[in-house]
């Protein structure tokens, strides 16, 4: 498994690491079985994103989905961050093994269940936003016995 | 930047002298060892002599040395190839829960073809209790497959009673020895075992080359069909120049092993007492003392497995978590969820192996880097942060 | 006394530019493909290199690609585990009467499991006849399994077009080319193959390494159970030194294809010519031109090949009678019976397997030496006498 | 499978290669599927061998055998020829292969078998031989899979 140099970056040198005091909204995916959880806390203004945050628990790759996460959706609307998928986010870190691209999901999960937290919070409803799955039971497997 | 391999139960470096040892069988002697002319002889002769060399180095027979590709094969020809001999005398096999994938997946495979498979449960050091052997033997018992020593913690199981056993109950009984061979002493006879797998690459030998021990007498269906080389039993023609390296570097292990013991020994001990006072929530996995003695497994809690590793590769320090052989799977350790640890703390282990070349400035220096690390890994951890507040309620 | 090396199809010498390449990976780029640190990475990149390579000299993708520890594997492999995924499907094969040890071997095995096996005769020149293949298809055939090139007598089958009815029947077709690879111009896909084995050894590349083509798509079952090696389809630590050289060794191969081949085809023939002139009661076996450049066999009436050999040794020239690999048996050729060769017959036969390194003046000393060879052991055989009392009586 | 220097001086310089003329007896055994076939003649005189010839279609080990059997009963009684088993002639070669054995067993039988047709045509009874096996189906089985 090798990582792309702006993998290694994110991973590295992680952008937005931390938590936010009373956060807009904050959403949490992934659990400690499969070795990746991410928690993202975001502040939000009127439509926008002001600042937002992450910690994970996980591989060099979660880290850095992470980061690029949170960095991609800095200061976009709710709508535009609302277009950033787990693809996005694979191509800003200039691909990941494949073993590892469900980490890019993640990455997309933890951002809509903070944005889905945000709504509950708030009341509204957020178009193409659907709530959070309850577990996530990832299927990694890379035999191709039965290809 | 200096370079620290502490990965030495994934695979080693060949011993200069193995190289040495292999070299005249690349271009020189090069023979098929079943031709009859002069140079085959001699490849003839080298294998004989490898083989007479390990027989000793094991305390078995030269006939009882069957040369394969490596571990796994050893393993899967162990397996499948008495559960074929056998059947008729039964289906059940016995092994533990913390084998390598080599005996594991071979034996769900078996599984598969209707064999009954009894996966024994190991106590929180990584123990199987002979007790739990003899318990779990049954009339159609005809295989007991337990490990000599583990990959990842490092536990040596009890091996001679597991074997006593095996011989009275006139059951079968294979270990896989890879990790051990060439680390701790073994003397087939005395560990009472039927068969031995090893694997050249562990010991600083060539890599794609290891051994089946088959005790005489034992009966065995060939996993390789072909020639008939080794005595008919398994075909394709003799890697020379890697039985050759095996041979030399089991040599060269066996001579140095009771100052590389010591050595290592010492070395392991002031890692683990320097870890263990310098960072908290840490666990060592594996025995206190049943162990290699290059074998140092740690759980970090709220951490993760391949960020540390990546965080210490940047510091030149390569190392493991788990065993190599199942990162390509991203599941967390059977043997450390055997242990009894729960999934996130199986998901934050570090494995160091050392091998006799590591000294104690390299022993330093990770104890050096290694607290940050760990701190750094924590600070992002949203685990950590969950327990922070909990202790603050508290 | 120059030593001339007649035995290239039983086993060659390294090049030494694969020993070059692989020197690196010995000592220095040892770590296991399967971590992640730097140094591993390292051999992780040179075993993608290696699959790389060879895909591209065989037509392939390289994931389809699979390393394993030389033909015998790669054949056991294809054949068993095509066997085990295709069970639902059928239990009946297709191989023939003149297949390798490896595979014949293999087959009786799965016989003994319940699978049912058809062994296609050949001509007098040991080629099957694709008619014959599509006349053995039943609904319940599940693999087709038709070497290459025959390691005794060198002929090279119609792959092609048996490849064309296995994909138009849609039937899985195997083909053992560990005696083609590197010799003759291969394309898997021109070829109409789904599996494809090969083994280092045989083109000046290292002993115990060997190659697996499956094509995408094809289901099969694992051999060596294991580590998530090679997609999760074979365990074992990659044996990454071997690999590099294998791939070395083919790339040298194809490149000095076109050359080679004329100049050992030349050497072939004058060496045909000559034995075929010099001495009486002799055969030519194989295809008269549907064989690989390098092969010459002969059968020499009313003697027998050991004898023969060994008075070729004494002049220091090495050949070989039949495969090597059956030496350790002492029944004649099953090739040389297919292609209708009476027992006593087969037991005089000759394989002379030549090297781009052999010389038109070695070939000249052969054919100075062999005579005189023959007829001192004709001198001393009982058949001989018998024939010459006919011959009388005539 | 290496042969001792003995073997090999035998089968490069073999003893009493040829034939005799109006032998006192003469012996074929081995068939040649098997890939050997011994003739020996014998040339006998009161009670003792006089000469000795053979002629073998075989490999190196049964030239060998051949020619090292031949030298045994050279000028020996028939009773002491007799004596001369397989494992004197292995012994005196300074051994034998494993897979090679049986040469020695056929060169017993090739000397056995012309003593035979001595005895018969001279309608006398040798103490001890039996009449030779029609055919030779030797067990080359290495195998130990069922060891
Ligand atoms: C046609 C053929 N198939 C398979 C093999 C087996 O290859 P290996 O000895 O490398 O296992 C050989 C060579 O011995 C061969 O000539
Ligand atoms: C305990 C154990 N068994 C078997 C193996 C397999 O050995 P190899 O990779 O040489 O096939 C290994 C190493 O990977 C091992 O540690």
């Amino acid at each position: 498994m090798m990582y792309s140099e702006k993998v290694m970056d994110h991973f590295m040198n992680p952008r937005n690491v931390g938590e936010i005091e009373n956060p807009s909204g904050v959403g949490t995916v992934g659990n400690p079985k499969c070795g990746d959880i991410m928690k993202i806390y975001l502040d939000i203004e009127g439509d926008v994103i002001k600042d937002v945050k992450f910690k994970t628990f996980g591989c060099g790759a979660a880290v850095a989905t992470s980061s690029m996460a949170t960095e991609l959706v800095k200061g976009k609307t709710i709508k535009e961050a609302m277009k950033i998928t787990n693809k996005a986010v694979m191509e800003a870190l200039d691909g990941l093994p494949p073993v590892k691209v469900h980490c890019s999901v993640l990455a997309e999960e933890a951002l809509q269940a903070a944005l889905w937290d945000y709504a509950q919070k708030n009341g509204i409803e957020i178009e193409g936003l659907n709530p959070p799955k309850e577990d996530h039971d990832h299927h990694h497997d890379i035999s191709e016995d039965n290809e | 930047m200096q370079k620290i391999y502490f990965d030495h139960a994934a695979t080693t470096a060949m011993h200069p002298k193995v190289v040495e040892a292999m070299v005249p069988y690349f271009t020189e002697n090069f023979g098929n060892p079943s031709s009859i002319y002069e140079i085959a002889r001699k490849n003839k002769q080298a294998l004989d002599e490898a083989r007479d060399k390990i027989a000793k180095l094991l305390g078995a027979d030269p006939r009882e040395i069957y040369f394969t590709s490596g571990g796994t094969e050893s393993d899967n020809w162990a397996i499948k190839g008495i559960a074929n001999a056998y059947k008729e005398k039964g289906n059940h096999i016995i092994t533990s829960a913390i084998e390598h994938h080599a005996v594991l997946h071979t034996c769900e495979y078996l599984e598969s073809k209707g064999y009954e498979v009894t996966y024994l449960p190991v106590n929180e050091h990584g123990q199987v209790d002979p007790q739990d052997v003899l318990k779990a033997i049954k009339d159609n018992t005809i295989l007991i497959s337990i490990m000599y020593a583990n990959n990842e913690i490092g536990t040596i199981q009890p091996i001679e009673e597991i074997g006593r056993i095996a011989r009275e109950k006139g059951i079968v009984f294979h270990t896989d020895a890879v990790q051990a061979v060439g680390h701790i002493p073994i003397d087939v006879k005395k560990a009472n075992v039927d068969l031995l797998s090893l694997s050249g690459h562990k010991f600083h030998g060539p890599k794609g080359v290891g051994v089946l021990y088959i005790r005489k007498g034992i009966k065995i269906k060939p996993l390789l069909h072909g020639g008939a080389q080794e005595r008919g039993r398994r075909g394709g023609t003799e890697n020379v120049p890697g039985i050759v390296g095996l041979a030399k570097a089991l040599e060269i292990a066996v001579e140095n092993m009771e100052e590389n013991t010591q050595k290592m020994t010492e070395l392991r001990d002031y890692i683990i007492e320097g870890i263990k006072s310098r960072i908290d929530h840490v666990k060592l996995n594996g025995h206190p003392t049943d162990r290699l003695p290059n074998n140092i497994n740690f759980t970090f809690d709220f951490i993760e497995g391949e960020s540390l590793l990546l965080l210490l590769d940047m510091k030149g320090i390569y190392a493991s978590s788990g065993s190599a052989c199942t990162s390509g799977s991203l599941d967390p350790s059977h043997v450390l969820l055997a242990i009894g640890l729960p999934h996130e703390r199986a998901h934050g282990s570090l494995r160091i192996t050392l091998g006799d070349e590591n000294t104690k400035e390299e022993a330093d220096y990770l104890l050096e880097v290694l607290p940050p690390i760990v701190q750094r890994l924590r600070d992002m951890s949203p685990l950590y942060e969950i327990y922070k507040k909990e202790q603050n309620l508290n």
